[in-house]
């Protein structure tokens, strides 16, 4: 569905991504997963348009994108959520999910439908009309995904939907999750926490340095040498 | 000789700590190891001022420091190497030496810190005049790590120094924090680098989601399975 | 070309080069504002609107040579500038608004004050200092008998050009050889790293808008001998030092000299070849340029140069 | 009731005029709705859409020059100036969109205000199109008496107020709104953000310009340093709507009252005409610092502030 081929991407003489290769299989949910610095959310920023790669390119669903605008990014079905939640601050939830539905609604009112749908879906509805800067933290991430949700992607970008959850919203969101890709969206998903990471996603990419290091199952993940080595240093005896 | 008594932090109304105790005696080097997010630096900020608990407190040599406004905790002799290094971009290696020793007997013995820093790292004394941000990864860290000793401080703390550098400059800049720990001075050292910093520390603390799951002598904590657990989730 | 045309272009370019130094002495004060505290003051020009009054008052009424008063209306600027930081511009920050352009609006607010109530102590009335040197130039025909072409240096706007050197010399000095200026640089790079190295941030702060106010106070007065004053004359300059901080790179002083210079020399070309009403037109066609084609000011093609291959 | 109220306030402006007030009193009348046309418009573009201009005077001027050139060297009503001066400054609007939309937040302040001081420095020197400083002056006036002016820039302000209403209402209304929140983000749920700030850079001016020829048949006179004024144009155009309330329908209106109110109070006090910019700005000082959003986006603080509102 997404294949991303050789993207290098560089901030001045510095290698945030370097060669970085993968693809994403239609209905999976593929975890991206290493170290602070290792260039995550950089590829998002790169699949999602904000950054134009310095080598490689992207296709999505056969279409190069790794050349266009974020907003027709957004239109051929790919959403993100950002790991700083970015709600429309002084707007309501429902507004806010409103504003994004109105890129597939005809009419004020569809958007209206689509949105109380989502709202539903993602357990917001009776948050409906509180301004979204007053939201829990656990709300607005799910906010942001229900935003998301709301321009109807058939790919869906999660990064770090997670952090500073407590155990029964991380649960929720990891419901939510579920029955995301129940619904046949495929995810990437960035996340540290790995107990969640193991337990939802279907494959995961290692990334460290900007170099993917390893892709597998979690299983595999989880004993591969070099992700252990990655994550847990290499012993000195220096 | 700094305390950290049940404190909770937040960001915002999001709380990233929970609870967290623990105490650096004079002398050791004391590692905070933990995997990302998991509230390390967030531990650092709150005892350099930066971040202010909501409850709970930070005593240093006996005395309240959470209270204390954040650019007198320098004066108090405690430096903080930050996260991915916090140059002072736009100014030269030696000078931002000098903004490590604005203060007190550090300034009076600034120029004998700075060749005891391009002792340390000889390289610097190279590049003393070219602008910290036209320097390489690894000679960042050793800039902010010979600013931060700049102070003269009694508590060195090191955030992340292995950070986004090579194997061979990760052992270099350990290699260091070594033989500042040999010295005399005591140092908190934060990191997800968990062997080799188990490899230098006498004790330390495992932070999981903002909560201290174990602590122990290092030469426990190496051989432990929930240690590996904390950082893979398996 | 021929003799009187180089010596009209000679004389251009001279011209310009003068009235380039003391932009680039009001261009430093605002950059230094901007680079420390982010955010733009557009009362800029309104304060060396009052510091040229307080010269044209020392003038008038105690005979003070307005080279002199430099040293006495610079540190009033300095503490106004203190003053408008501590009471207005902080508690602004502190709240939460729709706009954040709020702080901006604000600065215009000041301005507005300030220009109206000049207005209103001195009417829209037209000074001057009559020094006794306002006219006397030197001349090259008199160094060089021979000389094919001649060429005139206005004795006042030298002056004013060489107090403005000297001035933006000290504070180099100061930004680089003193703690204090050490510490206000790295305020504007990182706040929050100053503050883990033992500087009182938010006494920088002051101290930058204190500082700022200090030096376009003593462009004030250096204008003073060779300009018109009248209350509504800040915002002419405010703008000018906007365009001088765009062509030269936000926060960078360096920057603000060339920009400064580019500026005057590109005014003054303006003037001498297309018609003295054009001039802002031209300075505005240089903003407009320098916005689209060169986001980061000069300052960035030098980085580019230090970093790139 | 709430629903009627536009409908309610614009019958009672209707009704007012055939009380029967004096030219003077028609005057200010007409200076509030004029006012409030301008407010109205500078808050779709800055109160809604989050970008700042600083530069409404240029909108305005051109709008105003339109009517003023059509009349000079067409010998045409300056009435169809209404009309004209919106081509007009659409296509204004167009190309500054394009130079300055790409700028954000302080720098699209000032950028717009730069373009203001442009357009003014060439409407002074290009004399013989404009006259220059010499101004425009329309030799016929259509009407002596101002209240058919007064229903004109009535209905131009009915018009406005319901269409902003209708914009905000709809999709437009929540992409700019959601551009002013946060920008990438908009443009990461499928927004076109250069397309959408530019629909509301255009409508913003047109509505500007609108009221620019009408202040050129009203007045009858026009000449650079008035019409593109920016303190008495673009910086009034913004004090409107911060004094009146931010992204609100009724803020506008209520900040076009208290200015043009506050501006006549001061002039009837002979003392203080020259100062009148001495109270706007201290006005503009202290509503940034005390009421953020403006009278109406405040008004629950203010009411807490002069000690109206119930403790809770």
């Amino acid at each position: 569905m997404l294949d991303v081929k050789n993207i290098s991407m560089f901030f001045g003489g510095l290698a945030a991504l370097s060669n970085v290769s993968f693809s994403v299989v239609e209905g999976e949910i593929l975890a991206l997963i290493g170290p602070n610095g290792a260039g995550k959310t950089t590829l998002f920023n790169v699949v999602n348009g904000f950054y134009k790669p310095s080598h490689g390119d992207i296709f999505f669903n056969g279409t190069r994108i790794s050349n266009i605008k974020t907003h027709r990014i957004c239109r051929l079905g790919i959403a993100r959520t950002f790991q700083v939640v970015r709600p429309l601050q002084r707007m309501s939830v429902l507004d806010n999910v409103i504003a994004s539905a109105f890129m597939r609604a005809a009419d004020k009112k569809r958007a209206e439908e689509i949105a109380m749908d989502i709202l539903q879906f993602t357990g917001l509805y009776d948050d409906r009309n509180v301004i979204s800067k007053g939201l829990p933290l656990g709300k607005r991430k799910r906010l942001e995904i229900a935003r998301a949700l709301a321009t109807q992607p058939t790919m869906l970008l999660l990064d770090e939907s997670f952090a500073g959850l407590n155990p029964s919203e991380l649960n929720e969101s990891i419901d939510i999750i579920r029955k995301i890709k129940a619904k046949g969206i495929t995810m990437m998903i960035i996340e540290h926490h790995m107990k969640v990471i193991m337990a939802i996603s279907d494959r995961i990419i290692v990334l460290n340095y900007g170099q993917k290091i390893a892709e597998g199952t979690p299983l595999e993940i989880g004993r591969n040498p070099q992700v252990i080595e990655a994550y847990l240093g290499e012993a000195t005896n220096a | 000789m700094l305390e950290v008594r049940n404190i909770d932090v937040f960001y915002g109304d999001v709380q990233v700590l929970w609870d967290v105790s623990f105490e650096v005696k004079e002398g050791e080097v004391l590692a905070l190891i933990g995997a990302n997010g998991a509230g390390k630096s967030t531990t650092l900020k709150t005892i350099s001022g930066l971040l202010r608990p909501k409850r709970g407190e930070v005593l240093f040599e006996g005395s309240p420091i959470h209270t204390e406004d954040p650019f007198r905790l320098i004066e108090k002799g405690i430096a903080h190497v930050p996260e991915a290094r916090r140059l002072f971009t736009e100014m030269t290696v030696e000078e931002n030496l000098d903004m490590g020793s604005l203060k007190g007997e550090a300034r009076k013995l600034r120029e004998k810190n700075k060749d005891m820093v391009f002792d340390i790292f000889p390289r610097l004394g190279d590049r003393r005049r070219q602008r910290a941000g036209t320097l390489s990864g690894g000679e960042q860290q050793m800039v902010a790590i010979g600013r931060g000793l700049m102070a003269m401080p009694k508590l060195i703390m090191f955030d992340e120094p292995s950070l986004g550098l090579a194997p061979i400059l990760v052992k270099e800049i350990f290699n260091v924090i070594k033989r500042i720990r040999e010295e005399g001075n005591t140092v908190l050292l934060v990191e997800q680098n968990c062997k080799q910093t188990l490899g230098i520390a006498d004790r330390a603390y495992v932070l999981e989601t903002g909560k201290i799951t174990l602590e122990g002598t290092c030469a426990s904590l190496l051989n432990n399975e929930h240690v590996k657990k904390a950082y893979l989730g398996v | 070309m021929t003799a009187p045309q180089i010596e009209v272009f000679l004389q251009t370019l001279i011209a310009g080069f003068l009235l380039g130094g003391l932009y680039a002495l009001i261009g430093i004060g605002m950059t230094l504002i901007m680079g420390v505290m982010k955010i733009i003051n557009l009362a800029h020009g309104e304060l060396m609107m009052v510091s040229m009054y307080i010269a044209y008052w020392l003038f008038t009424l105690f005979g003070l040579d307005p080279y002199l008063s430099v040293f006495v209306a610079t540190p009033v600027m300095f503490f106004i500038g203190v003053g408008l930081q501590k009471f207005l511009i902080t508690p602004v920050l502190k709240v939460d608004s729709i706009l954040p352009e709020n702080q901006v609006i604000l600065t215009v607010g000041i301005g507005m004050v300030l220009s109206s109530l000049a207005m209103l102590f001195f009417k829209s009335d037209y000074r001057s200092t009559p020094v006794s040197y306002a006219t006397s130039a030197w001349y090259l025909g008199d160094y060089w008998k021979g000389s094919p072409i001649e060429l005139s240096l206005s004795v006042p706007w030298t002056v004013s050009f060489v107090f403005a050197l000297a001035i933006t010399a000290g504070l180099w000095f100061f930004l680089t050889k003193t703690d204090t200026g050490k510490s206000v640089r790295a305020t504007s790079q990182d706040p929050q790293a100053a503050l883990m190295m033992g500087v009182n941030v938010d006494r920088m702060r002051m101290l930058t808008f204190g500082l700022g106010s200090a030096l376009v106070g003593a462009a004030g007065c250096l204008f003073i001998p060779i300009y018109y004053l009248y209350p509504s004359l800040g915002g002419q300059f405010t703008l000018i030092a906007f365009v001088i901080t765009i062509i030269g790179g936000l926060g960078s002083t360096a920057g603000a000299i060339i920009g400064g210079i580019i500026l005057g020399v590109f005014e003054s070309m303006t003037a001498t070849y297309i018609g003295m009403g054009w001039a802002p037109v031209g300075r505005f066609a240089v903003f407009v340029a320098a916005l689209i084609f060169l986001p980061g000011g000069v300052a960035s093609l030098a980085r580019k140069r230090k970093l790139g291959k | 009731m709430k629903r009627y109220l536009p409908l309610f306030c614009l019958a009672l402006l209707a009704v007012v005029p055939l009380v029967g007030l004096n030219s003077y009193l028609m005057h200010i009348l007409i200076l509030f709705v004029m006012w409030s046309v301008i407010g109205m418009s500078w808050n779709l573009l800055g109160g809604y859409c989050g970008q700042v201009s600083f530069g409404h005077a240029a909108f305005f001027g051109v709008g105003a020059y339109t009517a003023g050139i059509l009349y000079t060297k067409t010998g045409l009503s300056a009435w169809w100036g209404l009309p004209l001066s919106i081509v007009a400054v659409t296509l204004v609007a167009l190309v500054m969109g394009f130079i300055v939309l790409r700028l954000r937040g302080p720098y699209f302040a000032l950028a717009t205000l730069a373009i203001g001081e442009v357009l003014r420095v060439t409407a002074e020197n290009l004399t013989n199109l404009t006259n220059g400083d010499v101004g425009i002056m329309i030799q016929e006036r259509t009407w002596v008496e101002k209240i058919w002016y007064y229903y004109i820039i009535l209905a131009v302000a009915a018009i406005t107020f319901y269409l902003v209403r209708a914009v905000i209402q709809s999709k437009l209304g929540y992409y700019f709104v959601a551009i002013r929140e946060d920008q990438d983000a908009a443009e990461s749920l499928g927004i076109n953000t250069t397309l959408y700030k530019t629909i509301a850079l255009t409508l913003s001016a047109a509505i500007t310009g609108m009221a620019g020829a009408f202040y050129t048949n009203y007045m009858g006179y026009i000449d650079p340093k008035v019409v593109f004024a920016l303190h008495d144009i673009s910086i009034v155009a913004i004090m409107v709507v911060m004094v009146g309330g931010v992204a609100t329908f009724w803020g506008p209106v209520v900040g076009s009252i208290i200015m043009i109110l506050m501006a006549e109070m001061i002039r009837s006090v002979p003392m203080l005409g020259t100062a009148h910019q001495t109270f706007f700005g201290a006005l503009l000082i202290f509503i940034i610092i005390f009421l953020p959003n403006g009278i109406v986006g405040d008004f629950k603080k203010l009411r807490r502030l002069v000690g109206l509102g119930r403790p809770s």
